[in-house]
């Protein structure tokens, strides 16, 4: 009845696939950091001012800023719900490699919270003032970046899983390194939004997508083994 | 499966001031179970923690089969499952659900054999059920049918008849019995007997 | 040899015994650079063309903002013995390093918004090099903050170690990005030091400085390390005779 | 004498930042020496702790 082992490559699917039925059954959990996101982005047009010309000159800022926290949100509930009912502990002794596993599981997170993210971004980047003809730009932009800081955050959240009140603990880590995500993606928003060729911002943020697609799954592996003794 | 064999020495343990393993060995061989005993606290958990690379042990080794389980640690957790005192279930999944993917993790599985091993732990009648509508020994009837489906030489059990019926505990000694048969080792945290005859049943009491 | 000499230097009783005796030596030979470098580059030292007398704080703030960097990076491969090599000394160093490289940093940042307030006119500019310095402050920051928030000490060490390797790898991109992102806005504009060649008699206070710091860093370092080494010693004989010592 | 600490009119900020960079000096100092202080102290204690349970 027992043939060889699953590969890596499965587990990690299966790994996605669970968490997506997850989703599936309950999904408001997943409305909490899209609400988040659009609550931040109607903020600025209360506290600078109405006026749309004024809000288009700052809409990346604040289009990112929000994405970005809104992104930190989501990070909290990554893997708190495995930890607390023993899921994660199975998966460090399935046997399967936890890096595999954890790619599988911050890719999915990245489906749930970042795809939806992005799909939102233009629509709020409108009521700044921000023409819909620079949506796809803004949507692609800010799907990148949000792939990139769900790996790099993946790592924050496996750190401060075993810590009381880890959520501020977790922005504290994450925020210096995401820095750079936000820096090139709001400039290719801008330039996307301003109608120019964003490819050179894009292609540092598709560099930073890579490396931390793949280094962040070994150090989040190694935190969830700390976390979780 | 048969002719495995556990053993562990000079295991040592601190939870921040306190020493809770103090040099603890064991040897546990094929076919045999090794009952920990002792008072709450005494480090039961601790100890089945460690033995399977949850816990860190800041001094001591542990030999799957005469090798250390540092030099291939995935192959010795392949050969394990570590059942804690919650069974690892999502509340929103189905019984069916949540086995074909604990299990798929080690190895591709078929819904038969899902249904045959439900079956063995009387968990198949509510294992369309989301776990969450199930009572705490319906869960664990679905967790040890994860044991069976599993299919590994080593079980490291924390208390596995909590929140069983009378029934309940018959169906536990009755499948480590099988698997002790089988030529497979166990090693179970428990507050009274499993049952278990005693040619086959070893103890180790961490309160001494 | 050299192979015992380094495994001696993972035992917690050697380590705190040499810490003891070589935290004097390093501590007076950095008084007496300091001092030198001091009297050289407030008093010898030819004032700038340009910055006139005002570029003196540059025997502060470069020393401060190096040592800040080369800290945590020493931090880092502390970090990384320990948790690779499993060696409680090395976990007890990179402890030690974090607060004095977030003292170094700080002083960094104060002297460097002190030194812009005549050349810019501002106390804080978003140049790169002062940017950089306070996402480095922010790096430490978290590391302390982590670290503080395990009561296991030995569960903090092997969670802080991963946090410092893989801050240490995104220090150079944190850096190429802020950088990047300040030439989009304006020219290059004259970084604090310049990169232009700094005169020999002006240059030799400044690395006689950075010098006379780092041996200081050494013997804070070696103070904090024997702290953090008894922490991390449970039942050890050693440590009551080192006690009575 | 006066002309040294005039610094070229720069006083205000060349002497404070000699100074932040004193006093860091010196807080370093201090409060390493407190650590490695309490740290033997707990050690003391501990010591003694285990002296009478062995």
């Amino acid at each position: 009845m027992s043939q060889g082992p699953s590969s890596p490559l499965t587990a990690a699917r299966l790994v996605i696939a669970r968490d997506l039925l997850l989703a599936f059954r309950r999904p408001e959990q997943l409305l909490q950091p899209l609400a988040f996101f659009v609550m931040v982005t109607t903020l600025f047009p209360l506290s600078v001012s109405p006026e749309l010309a004024q809000l288009r000159a700052i809409a990346p800022g604040v289009l990112w800023v929000a994405a970005l926290l809104a992104a930190l949100l989501a990070l909290d509930f990554l893997f708190r719900d495995d930890a607390q009912d023993g899921t994660l502990e199975q998966y460090a002794l399935s046997g399967q490699s936890l890096t595999w596993l954890l790619l599988g599981k911050t890719a999915a997170h990245w489906l749930l919270t970042g795809v939806p993210l992005s799909l939102m971004a233009p629509l709020m980047g409108y009521t700044l003032g921000v023409p819909a003809s620079a949506g796809a730009g803004i949507m692609l932009t800010v799907a990148l970046g949000s792939l990139a800081l769900s790996f790099i955050g993946s790592i924050g959240a496996a750190l401060t899983l075993g810590v009381r009140r880890g959520g501020v603990l977790l922005s504290i880590l994450i925020l210096p390194l995401a820095v750079p995500i936000l820096i090139f993606g709001s400039r290719a928003t801008q330039l996307a939004i301003g109608g120019e060729p964003y490819t050179a911002p894009m292609e540092l943020l598709g560099a930073i997508v890579v490396l931390s697609f793949t280094l962040a799954p070994l150090a989040a592996a190694a935190a969830v083994r700390i976390s979780l003794e | 499966m048969s002719g495995s064999i556990l053993r562990a020495e000079n295991l040592h343990l601190w939870r921040s001031e306190r020493h809770v393993l103090k040099g603890v060995a064991l040897t546990v061989r094929s076919g045999e179970l090794l009952q920990l005993t002792g008072v709450n606290g005494a480090g039961k958990t601790t100890l089945l923690r460690a033995l399977c690379g949850l816990n860190y042990l800041e001094d001591g080794q542990v030999f799957w089969n005469e090798r250390n389980v540092r030099e291939d640690r995935a192959g010795f957790h392949a050969s394990l499952v570590y059942l804690g005192h919650e069974p690892p279930l999502k509340p929103d999944l189905s019984g069916s659900e949540n086995l074909h993917f604990w299990a798929g993790l080690r190895r591709p599985t078929t819904a038969a054999a899902i249904h045959d091993a439900m079956l063995r732990t009387g968990a198949a009648e509510f294992g369309a059920r989301p776990v969450r509508t199930l009572s705490a020994g319906q869960r664990r009837r679905v967790a040890l049918a994860a044991l069976v489906l599993a299919a590994v030489p080593l079980w490291l059990l924390d208390e596995p008849t909590t929140n069983l019926d009378a029934h309940g505990q018959g169906l536990v000694a009755a499948l480590l019995d099988a698997h002790l048969q089988a030529g497979g080792l166990a090693i179970a945290a428990v507050h009274h007997g499993l049952g278990i005859e005693p040619a086959r049943l070893r103890e180790l009491n961490l309160s001494t | 040899m050299t192979w015992t000499w380094f495994h001696r230097l993972g035992s917690p009783p050697y380590v705190y015994r040499l810490a003891g005796r070589l935290t004097p030596w390093f501590g007076w030979v950095a008084a007496v650079l300091l001092l030198g470098a001091l009297y050289d580059g407030l008093v010898i030292a030819p004032p700038d063309y340009q910055q006139g007398d005002g570029f003196r704080i540059i025997y502060v703030h470069v020393p401060a903002a190096s040592l800040s960097l080369m800290i945590y990076t020493s931090m880092a491969v502390a970090a990384a013995v320990g948790l690779i090599w499993r060696i409680k000394v090395a976990h007890a160093a990179a402890a030690s390093c974090a607060p004095i490289g977030a003292s170094f940093t700080v002083v960094a940042l104060i002297t460097g918004s002190l030194w812009g307030k005549p050349m810019w006119g501002t106390y804080w500019v978003w140049d790169p090099r002062l940017t950089s310095e306070l996402l480095l402050l922010f790096l430490y920051l978290g590391y302390m903050g982590l670290r503080s928030s395990f009561d296991d000490l030995q569960r903090a060490d092997r969670a802080s170690a991963v946090l410092a390797i893989v801050g240490v790898v995104n220090v150079p991109i944190v850096k190429y990005s802020v950088v990047w992102w300040n030439s989009l806005h304006q020219g290059s504009s004259l970084s604090l030091t310049g990169k232009d060649t700094i005169a020999t008699p002006m240059l030799v206070p400044l690395l006689v400085s950075i010098l006379g710091f780092t041996l200081f860093f050494a013997a804070i370092l070696l103070m904090r390390l024997r702290a953090e080494v008894l922490r991390r010693e449970r039942a050890a004989s050693w440590v009551r005779e080192a006690l009575s010592s | 004498m006066t002309h040294f600490l005039h610094m070229g009119g720069y006083a205000a900020f060349v002497w404070p930042s000699y100074g932040v960079m004193l006093l860091a000096v010196v807080l370093n100092i201090i409060w390493a020496r407190s650590v490695l202080a309490r740290s033997r102290t707990e050690a003391r204690r501990r010591a003694a702790i285990q002296g009478d349970s062995e």
